[in-house]
């Protein structure tokens, strides 16, 4: 292993391991814009250009690899003249847009200019103009003037999706990313260059003007558009959601996530039931464990417990599915479960899964596999045989086609008594006797275990919106009302008892960059 | 270099004629009198009335002072303000609230379609207009927040500074 | 102590001392403290003294503020002098920041903090006159205090709530015809100062309730830690600004009066006399000081000139990163003094290194005196109570925090 | 019934056409406007009748209106009886002592004549003295005075112990301790007066100062008692509770005194009979110190300085003017006093209440005592 010292720090590094690396092992920033750990390296933009003893020219860190009994200085004076040296480059044709670009806050040049530059510009030319608010994609705006052509976005195109649609047009001071010639940016991660740019040459379109991001929050979570459970930064101001950013985790996502997995933070937002509802009037939570409870002593009384199916979802976390499970056995007396959840979609060969649900694994986990559990298929056999004579449901999403949805609901008129817990206002909804609002992942914690069987946790990020709860909050709610109370307050409670042994959770990664 | 000296201030020492409070009395009322005729003075310029008439004598407000917030206006007339968030953001009151959206003019990009100031909460300490990058917000109005009978009144809104704006003469590197 | 006292009271008619609550609703105390006295006639013998009616959380919201933003929190310490309060903050930061601001910001902190001072003063001075009903005599100081006012407002833009500070400098410049007017104001100011002396000191009626009340001693002024005037007026002739000069204090001539007796007379006197000291050192800068920048040129803490931000990519960025970052403070601590209107304005300041201040700590004076103020009070008459309390100078923005 | 009538009459034009007119004029005119003029400000001037502001008088009239109109309000577990009536007795004394305040001279109904030889003593020729210018004419009047404004001092004890306050209360005992420590320095010092004067009615008492020392010094009480004018124009001050002796209101500390838990009308009276008390030592001081309605030099039958004598006008209308310009110089006499006991007001701090107590007890009593001694020594040798 060879042993290099950095700044007078002498480290042993692995073989291969390229300067910046190194650097950044002993301690030592170096400055790079092109340069990221996932992509090849093309050392364009030399920012990162260190001084190695020996060499009368500067080295380029991000590309240079360690060789043994190697001297690199990171902050000597010409390394540090190279670097304002770069930057005032850089920053000659760069127009005075941070006011207006959503980057200003998370970019490398706002960083670096600060950190190492510092100075006024000597240079006094007219800036180039070049293309602004170019939709270079359905997903992805570019600012041709903001680019500094990293080309970071060039190889996200190349080597991680191998769509290939993006180069590098003109020359010199008129280079310009675009697409080649009737194509555009249109993948199924285009968001993701967006991310990687350092400046703000690409932004994201449903981002745009939101929200400055110094204002933003970020919280731990996952993804919950597909069972693939992409770690996130969960983003938020003023207890919104503004966006998903994918957090580094090299066993699940890596550095990427989908752009329709982006998207499903709306989800947490849009149209949600704020308060409980009985029979289309508002309650409160006090009323509502009196009502539920009243209802559903008088069925259990008079079709007693075979005749009521319990549909569980694999939308839910595992806290939320263990207490139903509880709830439904030991507090209903009934073992009636059907297995609700979205239906399958696309998938691909690189993080999109075709399940759309975050914890079907979870939900197995459970329920120790999903054998024991009747399909949606049966329940709406069931419900239209007339054998059920009432139906509790956590979420609203049934794997249906339009037509069976429709004779699910139609079928939903002969119950006694249906009972919703869900987040959004639905059909399903509004037919429900009992409709309870529950809260997004966002407004709680929990776990998902995801299609590769890892458990994750998410993090709540602002209290529930309106009055909505945790699903498990509810069943411990309505469990007192029933007077067989599951004694659970925390959530870490119920953690503690699905996973007696606390299994080695893969907490996930800091990224690199 | 400076001199600093400590000295002992004089504490009089009274003689038996001020102890009889009579001089000191008289020495008090001739100050007041004074005051007093002179107040009285039928030519009202040699008066020294301090108090400002103030509804009806309206004192010219220094130009730094800072008053009412105002919108400055482009060339042609739109906002100049682009919704960077930067008074939001220094704003030790929180008292701006800005929403950004999507301009018809490239070169814009960026305007505020919701932009209120809650006059109520500014502590009116001037940041915003320091943190101004745009030249857009300024506090030099010579106006003081008006006062209002309801809250709603003192929420001013983007049209409403912007009348109080003019053209800024400001030039912008970012605006070619 | 009460029950000694009344030990042979108690043997003719039954007698009990009187508990009266002297505030915090009540004229003398403004709302913003409460004297709980135990009379006996029109004695006190025994002053319990609570704050903590103005309570702002001072310390706390500036843990949730940029160190820019604590400006508008430090006008509100000292309202009277609120400069006094911006400028401390300031040094103690750039202490932190181990910068130098250029001569001319010092020369303007000292004249605008002197002016502030005078603020402070004739406030005080003549609320003495108010609080033992000698209206005019407050009046004509509050039209002293107004043109100072004025003056600041034309500097700073406003006249109370300055936010004129600023790490690194200060907001601008002093206005052009700045000079001219001070000359105005201070013709004036010494006719009030004039005025004020021939209504009040020496006056009998003025020096019998002045004289010999409200006695502090110096050791028990070092004791409990007051400073300022009022420690000044005991004997001990502790001054920052002569002591550790900070600003512009090295280089101007200036008198430090000292007291000998500290009863409320001797406080009156000191104050009565930094007036005048105070317009010595004004017109001393004014003489010296020369023309050049008024703020460092430190792109980390100062925000560029408005040219720069407007038109070049370098300026705009600098504008930005100290705008939504706030200035980036080293890790450390620091603990910086200046005097201030009532005595030793200490910012004791720990800083984790980002743009927000970790702990920011204010020896604001007069929570201080409020220590010690019942042993000025007890023993005393209950009409006593106002002109010391008022000497005390408490301002209440102070007092918690 | 004629008689009463005429003291109907009497009473409402001294009451209600000046003493009330001028004790709420004060409220505003001496309080508030020239206390304004002695700051450099401009005092009340926004009530305006048809747009005119004069002088700010509509201001008292606007104050009466909310004063009536605001609520009354009587602190809890207060004596809501003596709360009530307590105004009340500090109301009525103010007023009843004039009774016996003379504005001008008996009428005539025959021709004065002065009498040169005999100290520019008048007399009436062929008719009798009628008394038309003050509502009582008795011989003990200054004792009458005193007496009622001693019973002032019921009104503002009761008023401070049945307010249920501790302020009320302390501003209660400091009023009753003052009152009747200065009682006694005051009438002390008027004994010497009355031994020159040899007369406890008033009026007899502002003809003597018609008499002249050497046919051009008039025998004002002021000349003959320089010192005990300055003792009673103190005591008096002291007795109305007038700065520097206002610690039984000493707003900065014990908030407004007995008058604290007042509000409303209650409060109002409380204000005016104060000002009336002001204005009832001011017409005393007048009366017996600064000639009453004597003008120096004019008698009824004419000017008279040294030997010189000149009638203008002819002697009836002389009569008439004479008698014009003594009322008009009595009440002149009363604003002056007025407006130096305000101007006092706005110039000097206030005293501690032991230090009032030790003035009175140790300064002004002592002095009056030797004044009384003195100027029976004088009197005694002459």
């Amino acid at each position: 292993m060879p042993k290099v010292t950095i700044n007078g720090t002498e480290i042993e590094v692995e073989k291969g391991t390229t300067l910046l690396r190194a650097a950044a092992q002993a301690g030592y920033e170096v400055p790079h814009f092109c340069y990221h750990p996932a992509l090849s390296i093309p050392a364009n933009c030399r920012m990162c250009l260190v001084e190695v003893e020996g060499n009368w020219k500067l080295q380029p860190a991000c590309y240079s690899e360690v060789t043994d009994g190697m001297v690199v200085n990171t902050k000597s004076d010409r390394v540090v003249k190279a670097q304002k040296a770069v930057l005032e480059f850089i920053l000659v044709n760069h127009p005075v847009d941070c006011p207006i670009c959503d980057q200003a806050g998370e970019c490398k040049l706002q960083d670096y200019y600060m950190a190492y530059d510092a100075q006024e510009s000597r240079l006094r030319t007219e800036k180039q103009s070049k293309v602004k608010v170019f939709p270079i994609g359905p997903e992805v705006l570019y600012d041709g003037e903001r680019c500094i052509l990293c080309t970071r976005c060039v190889r996200f195109c190349e080597e991680i999706t191998g769509t290939n649609e993006l180069t590098i047009v003109q020359r010199g001071d008129s280079a310009e990313i675009r697409t080649f010639p009737g194509r555009e940016l249109d993948n199924d991660y285009s968001v993701c260059t967006a991310d990687i740019c350092p400046v703000g040459a690409l932004t994201s379109r449903d981002f745009r003007f939101k929200c400055r991001v110094w204002l933003l929050s970020s919280t731990d979570s996952v993804c919950t558009g597909c069972s693939r459970g992409c770690n996130i930064h969960l983003e938020h101001f003023r207890n919104e959601i503004q966006r998903y950013r994918p957090r580094y985790n090299p066993q699940v996502n890596d550095y990427w996530m989908c752009d329709a997995g982006r998207l499903t933070y709306k989800e947490a937002h849009e149209d949600r039931l704020l308060r409980p509802m009985n029979n289309g009037v508002q309650l409160n939570w006090h009323a509502v464990g009196e009502a539920t409870a009243d209802k559903l002593r008088r069925v259990l009384k008079d079709d007693g417990a075979a005749t009521m199916a319990f549909v569980v979802s694999p939308q839910a976390s595992c806290e939320d599915l263990f207490l139903a499970r509880e709830f439904a056995t030991k507090v209903l007396g009934t073992t009636n479960f059907y297995l609700g959840g979205k239906a399958d979609g696309d998938s691909d060969d690189f993080l999109i899964e075709a399940d759309k649900n975050p914890n079907r694994e979870g939900l197995s986990q459970v329920f120790g596999g999903l054998d024991d559990l009747k399909t949606a298929v049966q329940l709406l056999q069931d419900l239209e045989e007339g054998t059920l004579s009432s139906l509790y449901m956590m979420e609203s999403h049934l794997p249906f086609d339009s037509g069976e949805r429709t004779r699910f609901i139609d079928a939903l008129d002969q119950l006694d008594l249906f009972i919703l817990q869900a987040q959004h206002r639905s059909d399903l909804a509004a037919k429900a006797h009992l409709a309870l609002p529950t809260c997004s992942h966002a407004e709680t914690s929990g776990t998902f275990v995801n299609s590769q069987g890892i458990h994750q946790r998410f993090d709540q990020a602002f209290a529930p919106h309106g009055q909505s709860l945790p699903h498990w909050q509810i069943f411990t709610r309505l469990s007192k009302a029933l007077d067989a109370p599951l004694e659970y307050t925390f959530v870490h409670q119920v953690q503690k008892e699905m996973f007696p042994a606390p299994e080695e959770e893969d907490d996930a990664a800091q990224p690199a960059e | 270099m400076g001199n600093v000296t400590v000295k002992n201030v004089d504490r009089i020492k009274q003689t038996l004629w001020e102890k009889s409070y009579i001089p000191e009395i008289l020495r008090g009322l001739s100050v007041t009198t004074s005051h007093f005729f002179r107040n009285l003075n039928p030519n009202k310029e040699k008066r020294t009335i301090f108090t400002r008439e103030y509804p009806e004598v309206i004192t010219e407000y220094p130009e730094r002072y800072r008053g009412l917030h105002r919108l400055m206006l482009r060339d042609d007339g739109q906002v100049r303000c682009v919704a960077c968030m930067c008074c939001s953001t220094i704003c030790p009151a929180d008292c701006i609230h800005i929403e950004a959206g999507e301009h018809d003019d490239p070169t814009i990009e960026k305007y505020p379609t919701v932009f209120v100031i809650d006059e109520l909460r500014c502590i009116v300490c001037g940041l915003c207009v320091e943190a101004c990058p745009c030249d857009a917000i300024r506090m030099d109005s010579g106006r003081h927040i008006p006062p209002s009978l309801e809250r709603d009144e003192a929420f001013f809104d983007r049209d409403l500074l912007m009348e109080l704006g003019g053209l800024s003469e400001a030039k912008q590197g970012g605006q070619r | 102590m009460a029950e000694d006292i009344y030990q042979p009271l108690d043997q003719d008619i039954h007698t009990e001392p009187m508990i009266l609550q002297m505030g915090p609703s009540h004229p003398a105390t403004h709302g913003t403290v409460r004297f709980t006295l135990t009379l006996d006639g029109e004695k006190v013998i025994k002053c319990d003294t609570e704050v903590g009616y103005l309570h702002r959380g001072f310390e706390k919201e500036c843990e949730n503020s940029t160190w820019t933003q604590v400006f508008p929190y430090t006008d509100r310490l000292n309202y009277v002098s609120p400069l006094l309060n911006n400028f401390g903050y300031a040094l103690a930061v750039e202490r932190l920041l181990e910068i130098e601001v250029p001569e001319r910001c010092n020369w303007i902190r000292t004249i605008m903090g002197e002016i502030s001072r005078l603020s402070d003063h004739l406030t005080c001075v003549g609320a003495g006159g108010l609080e033992l009903g000698a209206m005019t005599a407050f009046l004509y100081a509050l039209e002293g205090r107004e043109l100072v006012w004025d003056l600041i407002e034309e500097v700073t833009g406003a006249r109370l709530t300055v936010s004129y500070g600023r790490i690194g400098g200060v907001k601008d410049d002093l206005t052009e015809d700045f000079a001219d007017r001070w000359a105005y104001t201070r013709g004036r100011l010494q006719e009030i100062h004039a005025n004020t002396h021939k209504l009040l000191t020496r006056n009998r009626i003025f020096l019998d309730r002045m004289q010999g009340t409200g006695v502090l001693t110096p050791e028990m002024g070092i004791s409990y830690g007051y400073t300022g005037p009022v420690l000044r007026s005991t004997g001990v002739d502790y001054d920052v600004r002569k002591d550790h000069p900070y600003f512009m204090y090295g280089e101007v001539d200036f008198d430090v009066p000292v007291g000998d007796t500290g009863d409320n007379y001797d406080r009156y006197l000191v104050r009565m006399e930094e007036i005048t000291q105070s317009i010595r050192i004004i017109d001393q800068c004014l003489e010296r000081m020369e023309p050049g920048p008024v703020n460092s040129d430190d792109p980390r803490v100062v925000l560029p000139e408005k040219e720069k931000v407007y038109n070049s990519i370098e300026g705009m960025i600098n504008h930005f990163k100290i705008i939504f970052e706030g200035i980036q403070v080293p890790p450390g601590e620091v603990y910086s003094y200046t005097e201030a209107g009532n005595g030793e304005l200490g910012f004791y300041i720990v800083s984790n290194g980002t743009g927000k201040p970790w702990k920011i700590h204010v020896r604001s004076p007069s929570l201080i005196m409020m220590g010690g103020l019942h042993h000025l009070i007890e023993g005393g008459l209950l009409a006593d109570i106002i002109p010391t309390f008022d000497t005390i100078n408490m301002i209440g923005g102070e007092c918690d925090k | 019934m004629a008689e009463i009538l005429l003291s109907v009459v009497k009473i409402a034009v001294i009451v209600f056409g000046f003493v009330m007119l001028v004790a709420s004029l004060m409220t505003l005119l001496g309080d508030r406007k020239q206390s304004a003029k002695i700051q450099n400000r401009i005092g009340p001037n926004q009530a305006r009748f048809f747009g005119f502001s004069l002088a700010g008088i509509p201001h008292f009239l606007a104050d009466g209106i909310k004063m009536i109109l605001k609520e009354n309000v009587t602190p809890a577990q207060s004596n809501k009886f003596l709360h009530t009536i307590a105004p009340g007795l500090v109301f009525v004394p103010a007023l009843v002592g004039w009774a016996v305040v003379p504005f001008m001279d008996h009428y005539c109904t025959g021709t004065v004549q002065t009498l040169p030889q005999m100290n520019y003593t008048e007399v009436c020729v062929g008719g009798e003295w009628k008394n038309y210018f003050s509502i009582m004419h008795f011989n003990s009047g200054l004792l009458f005075a005193f007496a009622i404004a001693a019973v002032s001092v019921y009104g503002a004890a009761i008023a401070g112990w049945a307010s249920n306050s501790k302020f009320s209360l302390l501003g209660g005992l400091r009023s009753s301790a003052q009152m009747i420590s200065y009682e006694v320095s005051m009438g002390l010092s008027l004994a010497g007066v009355l031994m020159i004067y040899g007369t406890l009615n008033l009026n007899e008492m502002v003809r003597m100062q018609g008499n002249m020392f050497g046919d051009w010094l008039p025998m004002w009480g002021v000349v003959v008692q320089p010192l005990a004018f300055f003792l009673f124009f103190l005591a008096g001050l002291a007795e109305t509770k007038r700065a520097p002796f206002d610690l039984p209101e000493d707003e900065s500390v014990i908030v407004a005194g007995y008058i604290t838990e007042y509000s409303s009308m209650k409060f109002a009276m409380m204000q005016l009979s104060e000002y009336a008390a002001t204005v009832f030592i001011a017409a005393l001081i007048a009366v017996i110190f600064l000639g009453g309605w004597q003008v120096p030099y004019v008698y009824a039958d004419g000017i008279r300085f040294l030997d010189n004598h000149w009638v203008p006008f002819g002697e009836d209308a002389w009569y008439w003017i004479s008698i014009f310009l003594r009322i008009g110089a009595m009440v002149f006499k009363i604003l002056f006093l007025v407006w130096l006991q305000f101007m006092m007001r706005w110039t000097l701090p206030r005293f501690r209440y032991d230090q009032v107590m030790t003035l009175g007890w140790k300064i002004l009593l002592p002095l009056s005592i030797a004044n009384l001694f003195v100027t029976a020594l004088v009197l005694a040798i002459l």
